[in-house]
């Protein structure tokens, strides 16, 4: 029974020692530069949003501004409080900037090219598990955050390194949960492999709700805004980082921001393609081939890195609960349901040979009148209430000794005059 | 399908028992439906049975395999035996049994606890036919304790009157006595012959040395005399007539005591291979049959006069089934026809109690058969027969008893021929207390005739009072019937059996003018002044005092001793064993620290010992 | 390479885990030691797994692994109830259980 | 860490870098369990532990289980260990225990065992219970990879513990949320009535009015007034009444706060004066 072709990877693991050095090298230099990039282009955006004009002192337009932040940093003294756990405050900022880094060695830039005359992959490397991989190493860096906040000795500290790690944690189940139907119709876990599988179409128009989940979940994963509650200046301060200073505290802003790009990048992978070239444009041959597709892909990521700066500049903070909330009672289960439908369409699929639209057809009417009625009916149960809600001014009378026994008056309701019922009970 | 016989009533018990009060109003009717359904089976299989061939009557059906050890080939089944004598049981039993059931819906009508009433007559019959119909002595054990329970829980049937319940204690400890043989025979049986099953039993016996058939013998003797009020151990049925009339009828008269007789009869082979328990059988009877009578022509209650004559019947019934293959036939006769006059005779009396405000008192009735003339009629055919007038029932059973017994020794013969005597003198003193001379009763006591279900009853029994016994003689029919079970040799008595008829019928006469001359006058208060005898006899000639000093002083002194030594030697032993665990586990629950890691310790030491011993052993 | 290597491995991160459970009074501490022994005996079946040649072994490491966690739910869910009652996670002070 | 493991893994049977990669992981787990075993802070314990628990990934992942290896640091080290951490904040930040032993003869006794069971299972183990290794290539390409591979496996043959594991999955985390539940024996009061309460109870809370305030002079011994022109008696420090040193209010005053709150405005104090 082999319900999907055998994957290969032939073409990972079998570069010359030298190819993968220079792939290091690269995946970690386009990094700091995306980070430095993300940082002027974020305090750009948000400022034009707010009418002011942003950074423009430093290169032209101000771009080298995010290389001035990180060498003023640096420069900083380096402040360690003396309560903290020393070893591991110096540790937390490695772990999270490490696990950022680490992250991107199996996201896919393009397809196989020359490299210096050897055939590669642009893609430092890939396995058969690597979307788990992210995950796994997602996981690790939430370390670096709690162990931040609890080795500062700080209160504060503390409760945003608990408070960030339990929304990483949570939002990492959603995040999990809607990679799930990706699996599901690509078949492999390999970050190539789901590049491959969306040669024709890209899993954003057949997996709607997954990609909308994981935009949510992958704010809620990088503790940005509106999802910034960790560092919720107003109540916490700096959260996990308010006693980390100079270099420290830079690797935390490096992490946060490669971990945007890391996020982005997966988005565009899994949902938009990964480095294949949208719809028209792919009608021209030659554009996936070779370097090309750097370009298709560094766009995508910048489109999502706009997205992140747009939220950030648009939306007010959520409420710790409210956040909690939505991703725990809304965003898991309408994931859930949503992967019981799409293995229920796969399994059909795969088990009867049904093409996808009949599928489609077949689960999503009943579906859709389920859904319809549900809602129907809740809408009119909110309404009854409503109505009951404005009667209940009504006052109606009730007859205290109606059943022989005398009970009190509920809410809204009076007692009918005494005298009466008074004369029934002693003639009776 | 006999199976049916049992369960119907059985189930019957069972639903009227566990759904309680709801069944009030219906559960009478059920009850009795069930009893008629169960007699309407015995029917059916009786008839398919007259339709076979001799040899081919008995069967036995084998409902499951009850008790099996493995490894062994002990094995008990839970099977039915259906032979002539088992159905003639049956028969009796259920026919019986149905007319007291009716005849207890009049009788019962103003008890509000009739309901409970019903079903433990349904339990009874269901028991009883258990008991006749088992094919081995541990399922007739089941049966002969359901019907000692169903026989205790009649009798104190009134609980709220202490009498009725001391004396169904009584009955109950009496009865227990007599159970201890029958299982002390049942283990001797699966001890020697290995099976208790009656056909192994029968086989096995003859080839066993002379004790066995001899001890075991005595065993079931002693179990007859307990169910069947025989002497020694027969004080409780007096006492048992405290239950309900209709108890006293069914179970006190007609059926359960008759479970000793069917016991020996059934053990007939035991018996047959041991003379001294074949004579200890006729001792007892003979004993049981004059004791009965002289106490039954003592005592003014009516019901106890009857309980002796009860006991006395039966004795004769013992005497009979201690003869033999002479006996065994004429002792199961006696009890069929037993059980319908005696059943009548009864149920006569408790129609009369009916009549006089539940008055016992033979000196406070009289002339009752002006005011109660079926009642009259039916009892009167009910003395007739027991006294033994031809062509009443009651002649052929017992005159074929007396041949047999002046066949088998003069005295024998002549104590039974005196039993006859005594009983046409006390019978003859009932009836004429009774029914003749003058009224005697209270003012308020209005005497009125019973209802027509307790009539009719009656009716039907003294019609087979009547006619069975000429019915059954017939051509030696039932002596032929039931041959192929107890077999059936031909009583040669020293006398030509006309000329003992005669005699017999002249002591009879003899006893019945005796009973008229000694009872025209009647005082309404028993007489004291009267002979050390009678003083005896109304005293149940000291049966109680006998088991008291034979039996419950020399028990109580062995409980005591018991006591002491149990207490003494062996909860000694057995505490200081708990003293000795106590001390050391006082101690090693010290052990017990409550620190896990102490526990964990001693996995852990536990483990690294047993990797080592497993290291040990691959080295 | 010898597969014995992994064994032993797994043979010493058990003992050392066995070593936590008695040696540390803090209850998470010893849950801790429970958990790396499971670790330990995870690492043995994946080593079979691979010495015979099938999944078996790995499909045994997947349910210790999910059992674990149902494990280390209930049991953290327990030392925070018994701090929250005697304001201590030590082992040693919950011995009410004794003679 | 993970990546440039990959091509070992992927011959790990041919090519001879799994000892190297064996020796490191292996030496760095025993690390952390030892590490654990010594560590005074829970904390750092739990650090400890995930470290073993990452490199025993890699042995993992080493031996052709990468999915194992994935769900370990997943699972052991994403949830597990970072439950624990949780707890540990829960109960207790810097709590950090005492390794004196308490139980007399103890730690000699668990020693003593650990020592016998390391030495006896090093003993055993070493001793070639498996004198060859199959590998797993076969294994895995029977159903297409090592995940497939898992996933036939769990789904027939081991299906029925698959969903008895969710149903202890999910039963323990009811339990678990069961246990920690704390019941409340009135409603948790929301942040409205908490003000509410807190304020009806007549004492004060909010900022002092500062003295002046709709007053002629800006001084502390004048009280200010109300908007309706009563003197509000809290503005006026304590000490300063207690001396009798504050100023008496005229009508004057309270017209013109009357007038200002009426939207007058001030009263011309020139014209006033004279």
């Amino acid at each position: 029974m082999k319900l999907f072709p055998n994957v290969s990877l032939g073409a990972f693991g079998i570069d010359p020692w030298w190819v993968t050095l220079i792939k290091v090298l690269a995946v970690f230099v386009i990094l700091v530069l995306m980070t430095l990039l993300a940082i002027w282009a974020e305090r750009r955006i948000v400022a034009r949003m707010q009418m002011r004009i942003g950074p423009n002192r430093v290169g032209p337009f101000g771009i080298l501004q995010g290389l001035m932040d990180g060498v003023k940093l640096a420069l900083k003294e380096d402040v360690i409080p003396f309560t903290v756990d020393r070893a591991v405050y110096i540790l937390a900022p490695i772990i999270s900037a490490t696990t950022a880094f680490m992250t991107f060695a199996v996201i896919p830039f393009g397809p196989e090219v020359s490299f210096f005359g050897v055939i590669t992959p642009l893609q430092l490397t890939d396995f058969p598990v690597s979307v788990l991989y992210v995950l796994a190493i997602a996981s690790v860096g939430i370390y670096g955050i709690v162990l931040a906040g609890w080795s500062s000795g700080s209160t504060y500290a503390l409760l945003g390194g608990l408070r960030s790690s339990a929304q990483m944690v949570s939002y990492e189940i959603a995040m999990g949960l809607s990679f799930v139907a990706v699996f599901l119709y690509a078949g492999s876990m390999s970050t190539s492999q789901i590049v491959a599988a969306q040669e024709r179409t890209w899993y954003i128009l057949l997996l709607l709700p997954s990609f909308l989940i994981y935009v949510i979940s992958m704010v809620g994963e990088t503790n940005r805004a509106p999802f910034d509650l960790p560092e919720a200046e107003g109540e916490l301060v700096g959260g996990f980082h308010t006693e980390y200073s100079s270099l420290k505290f830079a690797l935390f802003f490096l992490a946060e921001y490669i971990n945007m790009v890391t996020v982005s990048a997966l988005a565009t992978t899994l949902f938009l393609g990964g480095w294949r070239a949208p719809f028209p444009i792919s009608l021209i041959p030659g554009v996936n081939e070779g370097w090309v597709p750097l370009i298709w892909f560094f766009s995508k990521i910048a489109v999502f890195l706009f997205v992140f700066i747009w939220i950030r500049g648009t939306l007010p903070r959520f409420r710790y609960d409210q956040f909690m909330n939505l991703g725990w009672k809304i965003l898991i289960p309408t994931s859930l349901a949503w992967i019981t439908i799409v293995a229920i369409t796969r399994g059909l699929r795969n088990s009867l040979d049904l093409p996808t639209g009949q599928t489609v057809a077949l689960l999503g009417v009943p579906l859709i009148a389920v859904a319809l009625t549900l809602f129907i009916r809740d809408w009119r149960k909110a309404n009854a209430e409503e109505a009951l809600e404005e009667n209940q001014i009504l006052v109606t009378e009730i007859d205290p000794f109606a059943g022989g026994h005398p009970i009190p008056p509920l809410p809204g309701q009076v007692l009918v005059e005494q005298t009466s019922s008074r004369q029934g009970i002693t003639n009776g | 399908m006999i199976a049916l016989a049992i369960a119907l009533p059985a189930l019957s018990a069972a639903l009227l028992l566990s759904l309680g009060r709801r069944t009030n109003i219906w559960g009478p009717y059920l009850s009795i439906a069930a009893s008629t359904s169960a007699f309407l089976v015995g029917l059916w299989q009786f008839l398919l049975m007259t339709n076979r061939p001799t040899e081919e009557r008995a069967s036995i059906t084998t409902i499951y395999e009850w008790l099996v050890v493995p490894g062994t080939n002990f094995k008990i089944n839970f099977g039915l035996q259906l032979d002539q004598l088992s159905v003639s049981f049956v028969l009796l039993i259920t026919f019986v049994g149905t007319l007291i059931h009716i005849y207890s819906l009049g009788y019962m009508s103003h008890d509000e606890n009739k309901r409970r009433f019903f079903a433990y007559l349904n339990l009874f019959v269901a028991a009883m036919l258990l008991l006749v119909l088992a094919d081995n002595y541990l399922l007739l054990y089941v049966g002969w304790e359901g019907v000692g329970l169903a026989s205790y829980l009649l009798i104190g049937f009134w609980q709220h009157k202490p009498s009725a319940a001391v004396a169904a204690k009584k009955a109950f400890v009496a009865n227990r006595v007599g159970d201890f043989g029958l299982s002390l025979a049942i283990m001797m049986m699966f001890i020697i012959f290995g099976s208790v099953s009656f056909i192994d039993v029968n086989a096995s016996v003859s080839g066993s040395p002379s004790w066995v058939p001899l001890t075991i013998g005595l065993l079931l003797l002693l179990a007859a005399c307990g169910k069947s009020a025989q002497f020694p151990l027969q004080s409780w049925l007096l006492d048992a007539m405290e239950g309900p009339t209709p108890v006293s009828a069914l179970i006190h008269a007609a059926t359960m005591v008759t479970a000793g007789v069917y016991l020996i009869v059934r053990s007939a082979s035991i018996f047959n291979a041991s003379t001294f328990a074949q004579n200890t059988v006729i001792v007892i009877g003979v004993i049981s049959l004059l004791m009965g009578a002289v106490i039954g022509a003592a005592k003014d209650d009516i019901k106890k006069s009857l309980a002796g004559s009860t006991m006395s019947q039966i004795g004769y019934m013992v005497l009979a089934a201690g003869l033999g293959p002479i006996g065994y036939v004429f002792a199961i006769l006696h009890l069929i026809t037993h059980g319908f006059f005696k059943a009548v005779m009864f149920l006569g009396a408790g129609s009369v109690m009916h009549a006089t405000n539940d008055n016992v008192d033979m000196r406070r009735f009289g002339g009752l058969s002006k005011s109660m003339i079926f009642t009259t009629i039916t009892f009167f055919i009910g003395y007739l027969a027991i006294i033994g007038i031809p062509p009443f029932a009651g002649f052929y059973s017992k005159d074929h008893i007396i041949e047999a017994a002046l066949s088998h020794s003069w005295a024998a013969g002549i104590a039974a021929l005196f039993g006859a005597g005594l009983t046409a003198f006390y019978m003859t003193r009932m009836v004429v207390m009774t029914f003749f001379s003058k009224p005697r009763w209270e003012e308020k006591v209005h005497p009125h005739e019973s209802p027509i279900s307790m009539t009719l009853p009656m009716i039907i029994l003294s019609i087979g009072a009547a006619t069975i016994g000429i019915g059954l003689t017939q051509n030696n029919v039932f002596e032929h019937w039931l041959e192929p079970v107890t077999g059936f040799s031909e009583p040669h008595p020293p006398l030509p059996i006309l000329t003992i008829t005669y005699i017999t019928l002249g002591v009879v006469a003899l006893g019945v003018i005796i009973g008229i001359s000694l009872n025209r006058k009647i005082p309404k208060v028993a007489p004291t002044k009267v002979t050390l005898f009678t003083t005896a006899a109304r005293n149940d000639l000291y049966g109680d005092l006998l088991n008291e000093t034979l039996l419950m002083r020399p028990g109580m002194k062995l409980s005591k001793f018991l006591t002491i030594f149990d207490r003494g030697v062996i909860d000694g032993f057995y505490s200081g064993l708990g003293l000795i665990t106590g001390s050391i586990s006082s101690r090693l629950r010290r052990s017990e620290t409550g620190f896990v890691r102490s526990y964990a310790l001693s996995i852990v030491l536990g483990t690294a010992i047993l990797v080592l011993a497993i290291l040990v052993v691959r080295l | 390479m010898s597969p014995n290597a992994y064994l032993v491995l797994s043979g010493i991160i058990f003992s050392i885990g066995a070593l936590g459970v008695l040696l540390r009074r803090n209850a998470i501490v010893a849950f801790m030691s429970i958990e790396l022994m499971l670790n330990a005996a995870n690492l043995a079946f994946v080593t079979s797994a691979r010495v015979w040649g099938n999944l078996d072994g790995q499909a045994a490491a997947f349910f210790v692994m999910v059992v674990a966690a149902a494990e280390v739910v209930v049991g953290l869910a327990i030392i925070v109830t018994i701090f929250r009652t005697r304001n201590s996670a030590s082992v040693d002070e919950a011995s009410l259980l004794r003679w | 860490m993970f990546q440039n493991l990959m091509p070992l893994v992927e011959s790990a049977n041919a090519v001879s870098f799994e000892p190297v990669v064996f020796w490191i992981t292996g030496s760095l787990s025993v690390l952390g369990a030892v590490g654990m075993l010594v560590s005074k802070k829970a904390v750092h314990s739990a650090l400890w532990v995930a470290l073993t628990m990452i490199n025993l990934a890699i042995l993992y992942v080493l031996q052709s289980a990468p999915f194992l290896g994935v769900t370990q640091v997943v699972v052991y080290t994403g949830a597990v260990m970072m439950l624990f951490l949780f707890v540990l904040m829960i109960v207790g930040v810097d709590a950090s225990d005492s390794l004196i032993e308490t139980i007399k003869g103890q730690r000699m006794l668990a020693i003593f065992a650990g020592l016998i069971l390391v030495v006896s299972l090093v003993l055993l183990l070493s001793n070639s219970f498996y004198v060859q290794t199959n590998g797993l290539e076969t294994a895995d390409l029977e159903y297409g990879g090592n995940i497939q591979g898992i996933a036939a496996l769990l789904f027939s043959k081991y299906v029925l513990i698959f969903e008895l594991t969710s149903a202890l999955l999910i039963t323990a985390a009811v339990g678990a949320m069961v246990l920690a539940h704390k019941e409340r024996a009135v409603p948790r009061k929301t942040q409205a009535q908490m003000a509410k309460e807190l304020f009806s109870s007549g004492n004060y809370k909010g900022p002092l009015p500062s003295p002046g305030v709709y007053a002629r002079h800006n001084s502390v011994d004048t009280p200010a007034l109300l908007p309706d022109g009563s003197v509000s008696q809290i503005s006026i420090p304590g000490p300063i009444i207690a001396r009798g040193a504050a100023k008496t209010i005229n009508q004057k005053d309270i017209d013109e706060v009357q007038s200002i709150s009426e939207g007058r405005g001030i009263i011309d104090k020139e014209v006033e004066d004279q």
